[in-house]
């Protein structure tokens, strides 16, 4: 299977151990990932703030080179960036006089051919292979965490159920994991707030956090590099609020599945964690 | 936008839209209700095939067909009602006068 | 040549606001044929129609174009006008300036032409029209009613007394409705089957009302007054007339753990059951679903048990063709389930629960008999969260409209509640209060002041359990937006309203027009809220948009007296609005040449075959002829024969010509 | 040919037949239709390539009508139109004696249904020349369909020889002669000629046996049988219906199907 990749900035940043342990998972799973050429920024959270034809001429001029590049389908494992590519790629579709004013912004024509999908669609469609892969079962209890762009808004990304999504829980079902039956899949962590306003995350992802272990759950699994960085970076935050010292690891939907098809964890990025994934070597890893 | 009402879609013969054209309209909008919802059970079904074989004759003798609009339109949708006639006249009004057409009646005797 | 009268109305403001009438009068009058063209403000009022008779006497007129509204509205009223001044009633065409024209257009030199177009085009169909005269139609007296509800049964309680005959089809095994599911009834809090039983043992013993339950209507064919209806019975796998009703083989069937539709799933039934106990007919049903002889041919114990032996495992379905005249829909709504609610956890929480289930919990006959006790774990809740517009008013569930009876009974179950629950705290979450029936305020005043049931007006934007609590989050829109939580033991959805299963399928059957939403379209709005467009059909209750119990009561009289009068005459008269094949003189008889290609086209088999006969009894050739009592008047055939030979009156080829060619 | 002017000699010696209705060599090489009323007048019937009129055109004329049963040396076209004309009631099964002539074989037919087995037997194939054409005004854009037919058309001046040259136009009072109203201008000016033909054309939509005679009748050499037969042709590929196939009448126009698919309608 062949697709197009566009790690966006948190995976070479903040997030490196996303993309570390996606494209280590993929490989194993023969996927060959093409990384779209010279890719820009998608715009984030703050184009579309300051400039509506900015906001979606960054992501039209990714989806533009994906084309040139001959890449029919495109997978953006943070959910901002799939967020953006896919709000973009609606909003020209739906006005379509916007067109000509993009393409001449960014250079090169744009048909909007591209499929966009997230890190969640591509395991689900290799599902089947994982659990005949899985050579060391996940066997922990984990609180699946979509976050909001993963699921909202509905008729955009248009993604499993925006309420109570279900595609995460099947796929760590698949690698031996239980997923427990937690009502806070889609509550906020605190997203942006992560730099101007550590408190109110402190409290959001607090609650995450304690309702997650008190339902059991050996580790969080979120697939969104903002998430992570709000349950993982800030947990110091999150243990001061809530006056208790919670050792969970956050861990990204790649790094289980990794640890289940038996990749080495430093492969897998799991040292970058700041709460160690402290049962990474009980989890049956051959050393 | 100039209306003839009629019981049934079932009731339009494909000969009154050629007059409309002989009387030189430059666009016809050929309405009524949904299928499964006439009112007489099938007339809008009959009216259905006849449609399709008359857009297609209309088409092979080189007849504008942007020019006709077939829509089933029920007596409930008001808003679409109005929404689909500004359309079409817009549309109509954008191809301008149906000069083709006018010729051939300019050259007859009426 | 022809002396047409034209007459424009102002209709109020109507057209007047954007078509200069004045003018429009003038320009008709050099029109070639009108000899009198005049406006009035009001031509429907008295006055308008009397001017326009005295014009008919004065002037000579031959012929009438009315120029104001919509034929739809006041065609009748004219041409029975026109027809007192003594001139034929169809020879009195109206020309809708308001809909085609003054409504859609800015006041303007256009707009005033247009309408001077309209009339134009009018005037030249009347110079084509000939006097037509009622086609007279035999009437089969007896009605058929659709739905076994409160509504159905009042509708034919009404026709029996008005001395027909009523056909009353209801689908599940007993009439009774919702309202037999109901505990009790606001705004007067009388129990709901103690007023209900009675009428409908009323119904079950009237010499004029036959009963088909455990039926549907499966094929309507013919039209007013001549319906023919094929039912199809479903077999209940007893013999009725043998069953006495005794309930033994309910009592000893092993089969118990099935899950009761009456109950709303909260109880459980036999596999031979009466939905509830005051049912009529007092007959049981076999759920061949469920029943374990149907699934693996054992157990027959109540073929055993049975004193008359009365059970039929191999009875069949029946199909039952009845002549009807006139037909009430009475089909009722169902409530949305709480599976439709992700926020609210996709229905797998058991203590969320529908308005119906919290009636079945209330109810002497309900599965707790009538005990608050919380369908998950059977504790008495001591909390209940009450949620009004639940899916009711939220364009997401596609539901925009209101359901207009949660209201009342969101406020009725919370004081039920507090009445048997007095230590229980009650919360209603609504956004406004809708109680605009007679005591009806009052009576939601009582459930928060008595009853100290406490109304926050906000929505629940998510509801999650934890540790065997409902932890309902909510916001207080009166005090500021502030996010409000409640540990609940048991909530209570005012689910929407929305139109029965499979009335889109039976509209289609009976050939009636339906909203967007499936609720049968009435005729009109304010005028004709009991009539459908189709006539001899008639509505009553929540099948046409949601309705609460009085209503539905009201229209079903309503429904009933439009029968009633529709039978109170032998014959009916049927707009002349028919088909005819031409015949002319000997020897060439009709142009029509027999092909009988029209005969596919006519979906009311209104076509025959006429064989025209020499002296010697020969047949020299075979001619269509349209019945004038089955033909609806939709043109079809017309617009299908090639050699014209079949014409529509009212709307015949050459009127249709004229109109086009003066557009 | 001995074959079927023998079968005729019999039918008509032993009375059973009025008349035997072929073809006849016309001047030059053209074949014109020749009614045996004697045995004597048999020797004059030929059976060639030459002979392609549909003579089912003259089956439902008054004067043959009363002439009693005839014998029709019938190619496939003329079969086809007769299967039809009897589905649409205007010939008596059994009122002919069908000599059914199939490159060379004969077999006579006497009842519809036979006639309906017996066509069943080979598909109707559109010959190669007006499947061509079809398939250049197929290819035209709407531009030059118009052009193309205005110049074609401009030639009409209303004969009417396709029409009455074709079996499945006998109707006594035909719209175009209708004056009350008068859908149809009469004059051959621009107008006239197009709507003219384009009603032709809608009422042999479905009903259009393929003879090709039309075209052939036309003085002015108008390819009019493209308009019906494409017609035809449309029709069967919209609903899978055909005329001259069945005998009981299974006319497109007046049977509908609820789920008909189409992608014009909004």
């Amino acid at each position: 299977m062949r697709i197009g990749y566009y790690p966006g900035c948190s995976l070479l940043g903040s997030s490196r151990e996303f993309d570390e342990s996606a494209r280590a998972v993929l490989k194993a799973l023969g996927v060959e990932l093409v990384e779209v050429p010279d890719w820009n920024c998608c715009g984030a959270s703050s184009a579309h703030i300051l400039n509506h034809e900015l906001s979606i001429a960054l992501p039209a001029r990714i989806l533009a080179l994906a084309e040139q590049a001959g890449i029919s389908e495109i997978l953006a494992p943070c959910a901002a960036c799939s967020n953006r590519l896919l709000s973009a790629q609606q909003e020209l579709e739906k006005h379509p006089e916007l067109l000509p004013g993009i393409e001449k912004a960014i250079g090169m024509p744009y048909k909007g051919s591209v499929k966009i999908v997230n890190i969640l669609e591509v395991l689900d469609r290799l599902k089947v292979l994982i659990s005949v892969l899985t050579t060391a079962p996940f066997r922990k209890k984990v609180a699946s965490y979509y976050g909001c762009l993963l699921v909202r808004p509905p008729r955009v990304v248009n993604f499993d159920r925006p309420e109570d999504p279900q595609s995460m829980d099947l796929l760590l079902k698949a690698v031996g994991a239980t997923p427990v039956e937690w009502p806070f899949k889609t509550e906020c962590c605190g997203a942006a707030f992560s730099v101007t306003r550590t408190d109110i995350v402190a409290k959001l992802s607090g609650k995450l956090v304690q309702d997650a272990v008190k339902r059991g759950a050996d580790a969080i699994v979120v697939a969104c590099p903002m998430c992570h960085s709000n349950l993982d970076l800030r947990r110091a935050e999150i243990n001061e609020y809530l006056q208790k010292e919670y050792a969970v690891p956050a861990m990204f939907i790649t790094q289980v599945v990794g640890l289940a098809l038996g990749l080495d964890p430093k492969a897998l990025g799991l040292h970058r964690h700041l709460v160690p994934v402290a049962f990474a070597e009980t989890a049956g890893v051959q050393s | 936008m100039r209306v003839l009402r009629v019981p049934c879609t079932g009731r339009i013969d494909y000969m009154m839209v050629l007059k409309a054209l002989h009387k030189g309209a430059d666009g016809v909008i050929v309405s009524g209700c949904h299928p499964n919802d006439c009112h007489y059970t099938s007339g809008n079904y009959h009216a259905r095939r006849r449609w399709m074989v008359f857009k297609k004759m209309m088409e092979v003798m080189g007849v504008d067909m942007r020019r006709i609009t077939f829509s089933w339109v029920s007596a409930a949708e008001g808003a679409r009602w109005a929404q689909l006639v500004n359309e079409v006249t817009d549309q109509v009004r954008a191809l301008g006068p149906y000069t083709e057409f006018r010729q051939v009646i300019g050259a007859g005797i009426e | 040549m022809s002396r047409i009268g034209v007459f424009t109305c102002h209709c109020g403001e109507n057209i007047g606001a954007t078509v200069d009438c004045v003018k429009v009068a003038e320009m008709c009058k050099d029109i070639p044929g009108v000899v009198h063209s005049v406006e009035y403000k009001y031509m429907c009022s008295d006055p308008g129609q009397r001017q326009m008779q005295e014009a008919i006497k004065e002037h000579k007129l031959d012929g009438v174009v009315v120029a104001a509204c919509s034929p739809r509205m006041h065609e009748p009223t004219f041409r029975r006008a026109a027809g007192d001044a003594g001139i034929n009633p169809y020879m009195c065409e109206m020309a809708n300036l308001r809909e085609h024209c003054s409504w859609v257009h800015e006041k303007g030199e256009a707009t005033t032409q247009k309408a001077a177009d309209l009339i134009r085009v009018l005037v030249e169909k009347v110079k084509h029209n000939e006097p037509l005269h009622p086609i007279k139609v035999p009437v089969t007296r007896t009605a058929m009613v659709i739905g076994g509800g409160v509504g159905g049964i009042q509708v034919a309680l009404d026709i029996a007394n008005g001395g027909h005959k009523v056909v009353l089809v209801e689908k599940s095994p007993s009439i009774g409705g919702h309202m037999s599911q109901l505990s009790e009834t606001f705004p007067t809090l009388d129990c709901s089957q103690c007023i209900l039983t009675p009428r409908m043992v009323e119904a079950a013993q009237h010499p004029n009302i036959t009963l088909m339950t455990y039926s549907e209507v499966e094929k309507v064919d013919g039209f007013i007054g001549n319906f023919k209806v094929t039912v199809r019975k479903k077999a209940r796998k007893l013999d009725e007339h043998l069953c006495t009703g005794c309930g033994l083989c309910i009592q000893k069937c092993p089969n118990k753990k099935i899950s009761d539709e009456f109950n709303e799933g909260l109880g459980t039934r036999t596999a031979i059951y009466v939905p509830f106990p005051q049912a009529v007919p007092n007959k049981p049903v076999i759920d061949t679903l469920n029943c374990t002889y149907y699934k693996t041919g054992k157990c027959k114990v109540c073929e055993k048990m049975c004193p008359t032996n009365a059970i039929r495992f191999d009875q069949e379905d029946e199909l039952v063709t009845l002549d009807i005249g006139a037909i009430v829909l009475a089909t009722g709504f169902k409530l949305m389930k709480t599976d439709a609610f992700p926020e609210y956890g996709y229905g797998k929480h058991k203590d969320i629960i529908d308005g119906m289930q919290f009636e079945r919990l209330a109810s002497a006959s309900g599965p707790t008999s009538g005990v608050m006790k919380r369908p998950s774990d059977g504790r008495s809740p001591e909390t209940v969260v009450f949620i009004a517009c639940s899916g009711s008013r939220d364009r997401a569930k596609g539901v925009p409209y209101c359901s207009k009876i949660c209201c009342m009974y969101t406020a009725k179950h919370a004081m039920l509640y507090k009445h048997k629950v007095h230590s229980g705290k009650a919360y209603v979450f609504y956004m406004d209060i809708r109680a605009a029936g007679k005591d009806y305020d009052e009576f939601v005043r009582r459930a928060i002041e008595e009853d100290e049931v406490k109304y926050i007006r906000g929505r629940v934007s998510k509801i999650y359990e934890e540790d065997g609590k409902l932890i309902v989050m909510g916001a207080d829109t009166l005090m500021g937006g502030e996010p409000v939580v409640i540990k609940a033991d048991m909530v209570v959805l005012a689910t929407a309203v929305q139109s029965n299963d499979r009335s889109e399928e039976l509209a289609q059957t009976l050939h009636v027009s339906y909203d967007s939403y499936g609720f049968f379209a009435e005729a009109h709005p304010k005028l004709r809220p009991v009539e459908t467009n189709t006539a001899g059909i008639f509505l009553a209750g929540a099948c046409q948009a949601p309705r609460d119990i009085p209503e539905t009561v009201a229209q079903a009289s309503g429904a009933a007296a439009k029968v009633v009068g529709l039978f109170s005459n032998e014959e009916l008269t049927r707009e002349p609005i028919v088909a005819v094949v031409n015949r002319q003189a000997a020897p060439v008889y009709s142009t029509c040449v027999g092909c009988f290609i029209c005969q596919g086209a006519c979906p009311y088999q209104a076509i025959e075959q006429e064989e025209i006969m020499a002296r010697s009894g020969e047949v020299i050739m075979t001619l269509a002829r349209i019945n004038p009592g089955l033909c609806q008047g939709c043109g079809t055939c017309v617009a299908t024969c090639r050699t014209k030979a079949i014409d529509l009156q009212g709307f015949s080829n050459e009127q249709l010509y004229a109109e086009l060619m003066t557009l | 040919m001995e074959a079927v002017i023998q079968r005729a000699k019999e039918l008509l010696e032993q009375g059973e037949v009025k008349a035997v209705l072929g073809y006849a060599k016309g001047t030059g090489s053209a074949r014109r239709p020749h009614f045996a009323r004697q045995a004597g007048q048999l020797d004059k019937l030929v059976m060639d390539e030459a002979c392609v009129q549909n003579l089912a055109v003259y089956v439902t004329k008054h004067e043959v009508k009363k002439l009693g049963k005839v014998a029709v040396v019938a190619l496939p076209v003329t079969q086809r139109a007769i299967l039809q004309l009897m589905a649409e009631r205007q010939l008596r099964d059994g009122s002919l004696a069908i000599l059914a002539v199939d490159d060379g074989a004969v077999k006579e037919l006497d009842s519809a249904s036979a006639l309906e087995e017996h066509l069943a037997l080979k598909a109707q194939v559109l010959n190669a020349k007006d499947k061509a054409s079809l398939a250049d005004l197929e290819a035209m854009d709407q531009g030059q369909r118009w052009a193309y037919w205005q110049k074609e058309l401009s030639r009409c001046m209303k004969c009417y020889a396709c029409r009455n040259t074709c079996p499945m136009c006998y109707c006594d009072h035909c719209t175009m002669d209708c004056n009350r109203p008068q859908w149809v201008p009469v004059a051959s000016h621009g107008i006239g000629n197009l709507e003219y033909h384009m009603v032709r054309t809608m009422h042999l939509a479905g009903r259009c046996v393929e003879c090709g005679d039309c075209g052939r009748a036309c003085p002015v050499g108008i390819p009019v049988h493209l308009l019906t037969i494409g017609a035809e042709e449309t029709v069967h590929e919209l609903f899978g219906q055909r005329a001259g196939h069945k005998a009981k009448l299974d006319y497109a126009l007046s049977t509908f199907k609820t789920d008909d698919k189409e992608s014009f309608i909004r």
